[in-house]
């Protein structure tokens, strides 16, 4: 990708941005994040179809943003997640440069983040085939079925909360399972505890999740919970006709349609 | 399961629900004791934690009621609540949470008969479905002290 | 020190776990679920996993669990009842198929806890277990025990230590303590006589890839450098490095109510969290990403050399195997060692 | 199993005073008796108090290490177990593990002038040295006492502040930040480091105890070194997030430092040393 390394030296040099954000070749064949400052390192960079890391969940972090104007290279994924990051005021055209690449890997330079929305908006958000089976699979079991299944899935989990803090939508500076009064989640890892807590996490990436699947590429456990934050996408698409990462659009869980339908309110 | 008494929760909005359970009582419509009333300022403040919660304490069965659409205090509390609603119940049902035992209702000021056949349908049905053991067994199974069952 | 070295042969190893299975001990070992191998008690033999370079979780939860009750209360007309632990209620576990550097973990777990007050429930844990350990016959390229004082044939911590002797051959057996000679004598026939086996031949070759002592020299005048910060940024800040560790001890203390009584819990905590030092006022000693990132390297690398004469790390791998951000804590030893302050 | 070092001494809360808004003391008596005559701790030592169902929570043992038979503490009323023990009535009985932590080296202080400096919530700490060196008096020269807090109400111990301002052989000196005098205010009106700088105490063979929130010991300590105090003579408290109170939990060091081990009590000395991790 000699184009992005080129543009990453270019933006660098001109200190339009101060920071680029991209992937660079990591321990064991993986890749990682990068961070370049320094014109010269712009040729670390790299992009392949290895680079799946959400990197969107840096340009909220204080320690970078407080760098100065971020450039970013962005997947779609990523896109997305910036799209509904700048739809909740979290980034903005001052403070974040886009340089996009299609899922052909052919880069593109955005001058604003309207034009990111508009590029975002060309492609439908698809859950995976493999996903789709589990979730079938999983639809057609009886309730306690679930229910076992869930807790034999959830228990290994130890709250290390690597799916928070891989996902760009987790950016709160105290998450509620940080506050104590009340202390809605137990500290500890239990199967109770876990299960409540993966059910909150998936309640607050309702109408937000742009499906990356990052939250499953960072448990050290490889727990299906991005199946959690898939249901609830297609849940909203059920039921409120889906929704789509958007600059103006209204948030689907903080607004509502008189006409809303459903069929168990007595 | 004819003998079980099952324990329910009910939350309820202040403005509405709350006053038709008033309602209920003044005009001596008898209804089950089972319920547990809640008062919340509206269904918009109706956390979905609280429903794990009072799963967690022993709860059987939960009853969610407040102002029709249209009639609430707060104008759109009740709209947001039922957008709310319709996501939490369905990813409950994903998980495996027993839905049939968590009941939805408008109940306004006015219909105290209502409130009253409300409670007396869902004591009815739960005690039919009986404890709710699964959420209980996991509950209560012992803190896993080493974790590698 | 001579070792009773014996030689078991390879089919043996499943009549052994049999034979341990009939006098009912409770077996933790390696075993796999979604692709990523925990240690997990186990009942028989196919429940075990036999091929990997290192598992994902280390195997501390047997003395360490992750939630753990330390005491019982319950509230009555006239006062309150608190009752400890009972040992007893505690089983006998044979750890099964360990690798030489977790064995040498629980040498750095038991050192904090027996520090100055000595922890009897992380004791009376530690005590019922009795480790089987299997030398490492390949490593890759996240392991580094040789740096940090070990090496893939460590008898150290193990009850017993297997070494394959080459590609699916038999194994030599070294019986090392007391506990070992114990699970020796439930199937003496197993464990054959051996002559003059080259145990060297069969380890893995793990290079040294830096000097602890160097580190930790530089460590002493790097707090406030801003390496700190360049390596960190890429940290999300979540706790997997801490809880797949074997050597990390930090732990948290929750009480959990359930109406007239309850328990109090140990359960893991990371220094990755700002939660882990945040004041009720708000002040925050470590309030960014780069501090806690500095307090995991000081602390296993300055602050338990110096406090506890052993370093906080087996070189084991296993905290950049998990980090979703590939925070590679070698890379970062290698450049710390080569800074000159 | 014998010694479980999580296993806290039973207390009875029997004496509650309100000290301040949110403010309270709490008089604690062991239950079981040999506990009672066992325990032994020294000034500066501080202890984890629980409350079972909710948790536990550090502060320092108020009482003086002189007067047997009880402990006191004070808290105020901000995080869930401090809620928690506000509810508490006198009578119940909640949990108290320790004492932990290292000592105000009073013995060495034979035959000095002591000069303390405590702001706010802060003076629990010191009131347990005081009363310490009040109750063995004829060991020390002169005792000068300066207390500020932001407002006349915020004072906490009000009736012992009383005792001391009538003692002869003790100097007190309260202070409330400029505007939160009341109207019979007869004290000074000022922050503590402008007070300390009024009063101009000697330095000579004096040994200064300062507690009080980071920003006041900030500015206290210039003054303290300006007016000729040695580093070494200027002892102070660390407070940090704890859990254990022996060494093992991990969260309370400030670099090599255990607060819990090696503290809490600090002289400037040794506070100079520590990197800025508190």
């Amino acid at each position: 990708m000699d184009e992005l390394r080129r543009r990453a030296k270019e933006l660098l040099e001109a200190s339009s941005v101060k920071v680029v954000i991209g992937y660079e070749n990591g321990t064991d064949g993986k890749t990682r994040a990068l961070f370049i400052e320094n014109p010269a390192d712009a040729g670390k960079l790299v992009f392949d179809s290895r680079c799946i890391m959400n990197l969107a969940a840096y340009i909220t972090k204080h320690e970078v943003k407080s760098k100065g104007k971020m450039a970013i290279a962005a997947t779609l994924p990523v896109m997305r997640a910036i799209v509904q990051l700048a739809s909740e005021f979290q980034v903005n055209d001052n403070n974040l440069l886009v340089l996009g690449i299609t899922p052909e890997s052919k880069m593109i330079e955005f001058k604003d983040l309207t034009e990111v929305e508009t590029f975002v908006h060309q492609y439908q958000i698809e859950i995976d085939s493999r996903n789709k089976e589990m979730l079938d699979r999983i639809e057609k079991m009886t309730p306690s079925e679930r229910w076992d299944f869930w807790i034999q899935e959830l228990t290994p989990c130890f709250k290390c909360y690597a799916c928070r803090a891989a996902c760009p939508m987790c950016y709160c500076h105290r998450c509620t399972v940080e506050f104590n009064q009340p202390q809605w989640i137990p500290v500890p890892s239990s199967e109770l505890g876990n299960l409540e807590w993966h059910i909150m996490r998936a309640i607050h990436l309702a109408g937000r999740c742009v499906d990356c699947d990052a939250c499953y590429n960072a448990c050290p456990l490889a727990i299906p919970l991005n199946l959690l934050t898939k249901r609830m996408l297609l849940d909203a698409r059920e039921h409120f006709g889906g929704y789509q990462p958007s600059l103006k659009a209204e948030h689907l869980m903080s607004t509502y349609k008189p006409d809303d339908k459903e069929n168990f309110i007595m | 399961m004819a003998d079980f008494e099952p324990k329910i929760v009910a939350f309820v909005c202040n403005w509405c629900t709350y006053a038709g359970a008033d309602l209920t009582g003044t005009s001596r419509i008898k209804y089950a004791s089972n319920v547990r009333i809640v008062r919340f300022p509206c269904t918009g403040r109706i956390d979905y934690m609280l429903l794990m919660k009072s799963f967690d304490e022993g709860a059987d069965g939960i009853i969610v009621s407040g102002c029709h659409p249209n009639d609430c205090h707060y104008t759109s509390g009740n709209f947001h609540a039922r957008r709310r609603w319709i996501m939490v119940r369905s990813l409950c049902d994903f998980i495996g949470i027993d839905i049939r035992r968590i009941k939805f209702s408008w109940v306004s000021a006015a219909e105290g008969a209502k409130w009253a056949d409300i409670v007396n349908t869902t004591v009815s049905e739960i005690r039919e479905l009986g404890p709710y053991n699964d959420y209980k067994k996991v509950a209560k199974r012992p803190l896993k002290e080493v974790s590698h069952g | 020190m001579n070792i009773d070295g014996r030689l078991v042969r390879k089919e043996s190893l499943e009549k052994l776990f049999k034979i341990l299975k009939a006098n009912n001990r409770t077996i933790v070992g390696p075993s796999q679920k979604n692709g990523r191998i925990s240690y997990k008690m186990v009942e028989n033999y196919e429940g075990i996993t036999s091929e990997y370079i290192q598992t994902t979780q280390s195997p501390k939860e047997v003395a360490f669990p992750r939630t753990e009750k330390i005491l019982d209360y319950s509230k009555n007309a006239d006062g309150m009842t608190v009752k400890g632990i009972n040992a007893d209620d505690i089983p006998d576990i044979v750890l099964w198929g360990v690798r030489p550097c977790d064995t040498m973990g629980m040498g750095e777990l038991s050192a904090i806890f027996n520090w100055d007050y000595r922890d009897e429930i992380y004791n009376s844990r530690s005590s019922r277990v009795t480790v089987l350990g299997f030398s490492c016959g390949k490593s890759d390229e996240y392991c580094f025990c040789t740096s940090v004082g070990g090496n893939p044939g460590n008898i150290e911590g193990s009850d017993i230590l297997f070494t394959q002797l080459g590609e699916n051959g038999d194994y030599l057996a070294e019986i090392i303590t007391e506990k070992g000679s114990q699970v020796v004598s439930l199937a003496s026939d197993l464990f054959e006589k051996a002559e003059n086996i080259v145990k060297g031949k069969f380890l893995a070759d793990v290079p040294v890839r830096f000097e602890k002592e160097q580190v930790r020299q530089n460590l002493e005048k790097y707090f406030d450098s801003e390496q700190w910060v360049a390596q960190s940024l890429k940290c999300l800040g979540c706790g997997a490095c801490a809880y797949v560790c074997p050597t990390c001890a930090c732990f948290d203390i929750q009480d959990e109510a359930h109406g007239k009584s309850g328990s109090r819990v140990r359960c893991w905590d990371s220094c990755g969290f700002s939660l882990f030092t945040l004041h009720t006022s708000g002040h925050n000693p470590r309030e960014v990403q780069s501090q806690r990132w500095r307090q995991r390297i000081m602390h296993k690398f300055s602050y338990m050399p110096d406090r506890l004469s052993v370093y906080g790390c087996t070189g084991c791998g296993r905290c950049s195997r998990a980090c979703p951000a590939d925070m590679n804590i070698l890379d970062h030893l290698i450049s710390i060692q080569e800074v000159t302050v | 199993m014998t010694d479980n070092i999580y296993m806290p001494y039973q207390m009875k809360v029997e004496k509650i005073t309100w000290e301040a808004p949110g403010v309270k003391t709490f008089m604690l008596k062991f239950i079981n008796e040999d506990d009672q005559n066992k325990f032994s701790f020294s000034a500066g030592q501080f202890g984890e108090y629980s409350v079972y169902g909710t948790g536990e929570s550090t502060f320092c043992i108020a009482s003086s290490p002189t007067r047997k038979g009880y402990i006191e503490c004070t808290f105020r009323q901000t995080g869930k177990v401090t809620n928690a023990l506000s509810n508490c009535e006198e009578g119940s009985i909640i949990g108290f593990r320790g004492p932990y932590g290292n000592v105000f080296p009073i013995d060495e202080w034979k035959g000095k002038n002591l000069l303390f400096i405590a702001g706010g919530i802060a003076l629990p700490p010191m009131r347990c040295v005081i009363w310490n060196a009040l109750d063995l008096r004829e060991n020390f020269k002169d005792v000068t006492i300066i207390y500020g807090a932001r407002t006349v109400k915020d004072l906490v111990y009000k009736h012992e502040l009383e005792d001391w301002k009538r003692r002869g052989d003790v100097k007190l000196i309260t202070t409330v930040d400029p505007g939160g005098e009341s109207p019979d205010w007869k004290g000074e009106i000022g922050f503590v480091p402008t007070i300390v700088e009024k009063v101009v105490p000697s330095s000579a063979n004096t040994i200064a105890i300062v507690c009080g929130p980071p920003v006041m010991i900030k500015y206290t300590f210039p003054v303290l070194t300006k007016l000729g105090f040695a580093d070494e003579n200027i002892f102070t408290t660390l407070e940090n997030r704890m859990k254990c109170g022996f060494g093992k939990c991990g969260r309370c060091n400030v670099g090599k430092v255990y607060v819990c081990k090696d503290g809490p009590v600090f002289t400037l000395a040794q506070l100079n040393e520590l990197p800025d991790e508190y």
